[in-house]
């Protein structure tokens, strides 16, 4: 059996074929957040969580690229980028939940969460000069390996992102910014909170950079591979720019865009698109991740409250 | 009292008068235009009415704590939001070393009218970065005065007050605080009325004399001491007074000072962890006016020394509960 | 004892061997690379030998620290450099929100060997942003621990310890010490001797018996507390034990209890402003576990609430001075 | 008589006539820094303070370019901007030796110092965001006003200079940041503390930015002033950079540069090069400035110590 499903329309954004495990995690994480969201409206969840629906292919198309040694710094829009590490939809589930299980034993929920060569913390920007730390010791310990810091366009507002890009810079580390920007932060609109480019502000560091607003997996994979490569071989800084649509709310219920601009944003999902180009193995692709998400969904809720100490320490 | 708004509703009717009355007022910080509001959504309405004052940033605390003290420095009523008081910390340079030493460190004294408005606390499972009483941090920096959101004070006056203080303040908003509704007319239940003594709400249960304690708390405290009071009462037969405070520093303990010296014990309860705390400051207060007459020590209670985990129910552990008052007051009554 | 280094040569011989002796040692700062070598002189060296793990950064203290905490993420032992401990609130985020907070809230246990060290303090007229002592806005922050210098303890040991302690750590340098020599061998002059109690440097005139005061004192503030002693012994015949923590945050009092149990007055003196800072604290751990046996309230000095101003004669006003403490102690004792 | 006087020798890099009282400024920050030195070396001066030997030019060709509402925020290195300003070495010396006629009562000392449309703060970079409030204010109640903040090359390493930036140039706030780069923070040379380049971190943010090599405040002048007029017309933030040399020491007795590369920077000094165009006018200028700065120090240290408290206030 083939793992690779060739493309059955010509022309719309999806040029490449698909690879079925990339489809699979797409559809995992949709559904994942989907139904976190579900949660959340049944007052199951506490606190609060953010989706990354609509943004799925940036970490599905950086996976295959990645290499288990690379440490990856996500954000508080960051199931997407644990899925795509660790296909681990129970324990992120679980750590949501706070049950049994939780990767983080629900000390950290959503957006903080930490497992080998992962990363995520609440505070905008502050990982950026983190990520350049954990850089400066990948490239003396394991030369070729990257340190991957995924941040937003509006956390270019903070100043901790030009402190780490500048040293970044100064001392050719193997720091990857991925920029998932989604024309959003919370509600602001990007032209609200971000004056000049992301492509100027690399530029202002002297570092590469490339913006991609494929939603294709394989096409995204083609542009950025070289890129990724030469970080790691050369050892020095990059930034990687996503034009990604947000689809969901910021966290919950709070979306204050228009209905006509969250309709034309949904013109631009992956979802789409792929449904489009590959009909068949997408139905049935999505109608397994579906079950395979309702019935994790249904498991993590039927474990027990997780548990915290240093008895519980791992 | 059920016709009393809700907090949210009376901070943001406090902010619309700042801006009715005063020119100059302006309100900083991020999402705080509408239709959004703010996060707690404190701050709706304003952009609408106030468009060119009122300044949605991007997400640059320390920015916008220097664009506001920019703003103050040229004789401006500035009100900040921090979004969530965690991220206060980001600020802290533009707090202590340029908004409070402005005030005094040119020779001259220049006034500088600035509000930080910061989000505190737990309890909505929000996680160990967005939960955080970070009230401690800012204790003790000359200049700076310390406020907290209470669900006595009417928040019009309050925050016509700190926009013309002349020093830039902090104005702790506790989070639980928002969805309530205040406590007005005197009443808080059946049990308890209140009435002020300076500037500190006193609950106390209907009994006569003196009290056997006296429990200090401020913001969101307030629910959770009310609570203990309430358990200490019907289950102990021990009076309990409670006291919160609107400006937590410096802490005005005067008006206090029969209060206090009355009761056979006092308690500081605080919603942020325990150790290097408010709680220690005030106590110390107490014992430097009322040491001859205290007959017990001060006993401090306050979250456990933790992160605030994101769990409802691991944060519940570590967050103060009625439960822990309760038993520190037992104890120490039976010490 | 005239034999003994200067504390900024103890400091520096401290670093040489943390290097040394860990391959995995880094050392992270502005200007600190030779022959710079900081901009007090104390990291001279190491860059000469160490040029792979000395970094001298630009101007970003938030930025910095962010490094030092990835280096100390992936298991190194790192140590930064803050120029000024002022600038230190620039970084608060990473040292609070990042440092602190990743020891536990991943819910597994996770070791952050980091070491801030921070000079601070005024007597040198450098002026209300070079001058503070900053110690009390990090009170009280869970798995974060503070040490000062103090001239007492061997610095070499103390780094040691704390590049290995699993959580990380604020040390303060009070800057009167760099250019000051370390008491050895249990003789600071012809009237004062000192011995240890746990951690605690306990310094005491040759009386037998206990002290009528005992004086807490860390830092620099010992230099202050130790002149306040002698002229405490010398014009008053008040009997005086001065105790130096090297471990301000958490307090270990447990050491101290006798000590502290037998004293006529308990005083604690400390360089920061007066009002919500560390001394409050101790004073509540001293309450906590002595109260019965106290004769007296415990007595807090610090400099006065206010910046540091740069002239000499008005930052000598406003600075702890040991007049001041020499005045709080008589006017306790007498009252 | 004239205040203008014409330049003697051809060619050099003095290409423009020289104005007496831009001569008479540029000596008198020369001389007074060089009095603060000796000062410091008699032990008279307390705590630190940072000349501006060999940036002198900067101010003094800003200074007509400037107008009386303008707001200026200066640095540690800030003499000369003060004295560009204000044209009173009396109060500043008080100032700096804490004596009776301070600008600021001597509380402030050399590094913060604030007068009407005037202030220093010693924390680098701190005061960028603070002028950017100031640029509102302005913008709003006096068209046509500056914010100008000085700031040295090293600076760029905080943070806090491009959340300032991203806000003035989105609310197109009338700032004007004046860098002084002179090759080195502190110890650190530009290259091992600033990637990319000034120019570059200003395009980042859309703005735009001038590199002015010159020493010639005549020069300068011509050069800058449509930049300036741009700001304040059109109300939007630029960038200014002066290529300076740091001559002194970066506080007192701490350079480490070699010899030779003082000697090389030496060779920049605006001094020189005033010296050789205008000889005669240079000697009798000079004279007198030695002069009116000895006057000025014998007079100021013979003064009462400042005061300072709430009766003192002013
Ligand atoms: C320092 C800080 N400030 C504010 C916030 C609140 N906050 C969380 S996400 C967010 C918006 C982030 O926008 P962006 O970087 O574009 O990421 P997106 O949410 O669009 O994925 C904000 C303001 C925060 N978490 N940290
Ligand atoms: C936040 C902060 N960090 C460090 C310092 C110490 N410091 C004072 S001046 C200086 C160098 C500044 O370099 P630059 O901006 O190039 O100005 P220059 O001194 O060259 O004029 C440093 C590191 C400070 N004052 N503030
Ligand atoms: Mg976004
Ligand atoms: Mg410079």
């Amino acid at each position: 059996m083939s793992t690779t499903e060739r493309r059955r329309e010509a022309g719309g954004p999806i040029a490449t074929d698909v690879d079925r495990s990339d489809l699979d995690l797409l559809l995992l994480i949709r559904h994942f957040e989907q139904a976190v969201l579900d949660l959340f409206s049944a007052g199951e969840v506490n606190g609060t969580t953010h989706t990354c629906i609509g943004q799925e292919h940036v970490p599905v198309a950086l996976r295959t690229l990645l290499h288990p040694e690379d440490f990856l710094f996500s954000n508080h829009r960051g199931h997407g980028h644990y899925l795509a590490r660790f296909g681990d939809p129970a324990g992120l589930l679980a750590e949501i939940l706070g049950r049994a299980g939780a990767v983080c034993h629900g000390v950290g929920g959503s957006q903080h969460i930490h497992r080998a060569g992962f990363l995520t913390t609440g505070v905008q920007g502050e990982s950026v000069p983190v990520a350049a730390g954990v850089a400066l010791h990948l490239k003396r310990h394991r030369p070729g390996a990257l340190s991957v810091a995924f941040i937003g366009d509006g956390t270019w507002g903070e100043g901790a992102v030009y402190e780490a890009l500048n040293m970044a810079a100064l001392w050719r580390l193997p720091l990857l910014l991925v920029v998932e920007h989604n024309g959003i932060a919370q509600s602001s609109p990007t032209e609200a909170q971000l004056a000049g480019s992301i492509g100027g502000r690399a530029a202002a560091f002297g570092l590469t950079h490339r913006r991609v607003d494929s939603p294709d997996v394989g096409r995204i994979r083609e542009l950025v591979r070289g890129d990724l490569e030469r970080v790691r071989s050369h050892g020095v800084p990059g930034v990687l720019e996503f034009s990604v649509p947000r689809l969901g709310p910021h966290s919950k219920g709070d979306d204050t865009r228009a209905p006509e601009e969250l309709r034309s944003l949904r013109r631009r999902d992956w979802y789409r698109h792929y449904q489009r180009s590959f009909p068949d193995l997408f139905a049935e692709t999505e109608e397994r991740q579906r079950k395979a998400v309702a019935d994790v969904v249904r498991e993590v809720r039927g474990r027990p409250l997780s548990t915290w100490g240093t008895d519980g320490w791992g | 009292m059920a016709g009393a708004d809700r907090i949210a509703e009376n901070l943001n009717d406090a902010l619309h008068h700042v801006f009715a009355d005063y020119r100059d007022a302006y309100l900083v910080g991020e999402d705080v235009s509408d239709p959004y509001g703010g996060a707690f959504k404190v701050s709706r309405g304003l952009s609408t009415k106030y468009p060119d004052r009122v300044l949605s940033t991007p997400i640059s605390e320390n920015g916008l704590l220097g664009l506001c003290n920019g703003l103050a420095l040229c004789g401006n009523r500035v009100i900040a939001e921090v979004m969530f008081g965690d991220f206060a910390l980001l600020a802290f340079d533009q707090i202590c070393n340029f908004a409070a030493k402005s005030v005094s460190m040119y020779g001259h004294a220049k006034a500088m009218n600035l509000v930080i408005r910061c989000p505190v606390g737990g309890h909505r499972g929000y996680g160990p970065t967005h939960s955080q009483a970070v009230h401690k941090h800012f204790l003790g920096i000359p200049d700076l005065s310390l406020f907290e959101v209470t669900p006595f004070h009417d928040n019009r006056t309050l925050l016509d007050e700190l926009v013309n203080l002349g020093t830039p303040a902090l104005l702790f908003e506790e989070k639980r605080l928002y969805g309530s509704r205040r406590f007005t007319g005197g009443r808080i239940d059946e049990l308890f009325t209140f009435e002020f003594a300076g500037d500190h709400a006193v609950s106390s249960p209907g009994e006569p004399g003196p009290a056997d304690v006296v429990l200090i708390a401020p913001g969101g405290a307030t629910f959770t001491a009310l609570a203990a009071a309430r358990s200490l009462l019907l289950e102990a037969e021990i009076v309990c007074r409670v006291i919160t405070p609107v400006r937590l520093y410096p802490f005005d303990i005067r008006p206090l000072e029969d209060l206090l010296g009355e009761a056979r014990l006092v308690v500081v309860a605080e919603e942020g962890t325990e150790g290097g705390g408010w709680g220690a400051e005030v106590a110390h207060r107490v014992y430097e006016r009322l040491w001859p007459r205290l007959r017990h020590r001060v006993v401090l209670v306050g979250a456990r020394p933790s992160i605030v985990p994101t769990a409802r129910h691991l944060e519940h552990e570590v967050l103060l509960q009625p439960e822990r008052i309760v038993a520190a007051t037992r104890e120490a009554l039976r010490g």
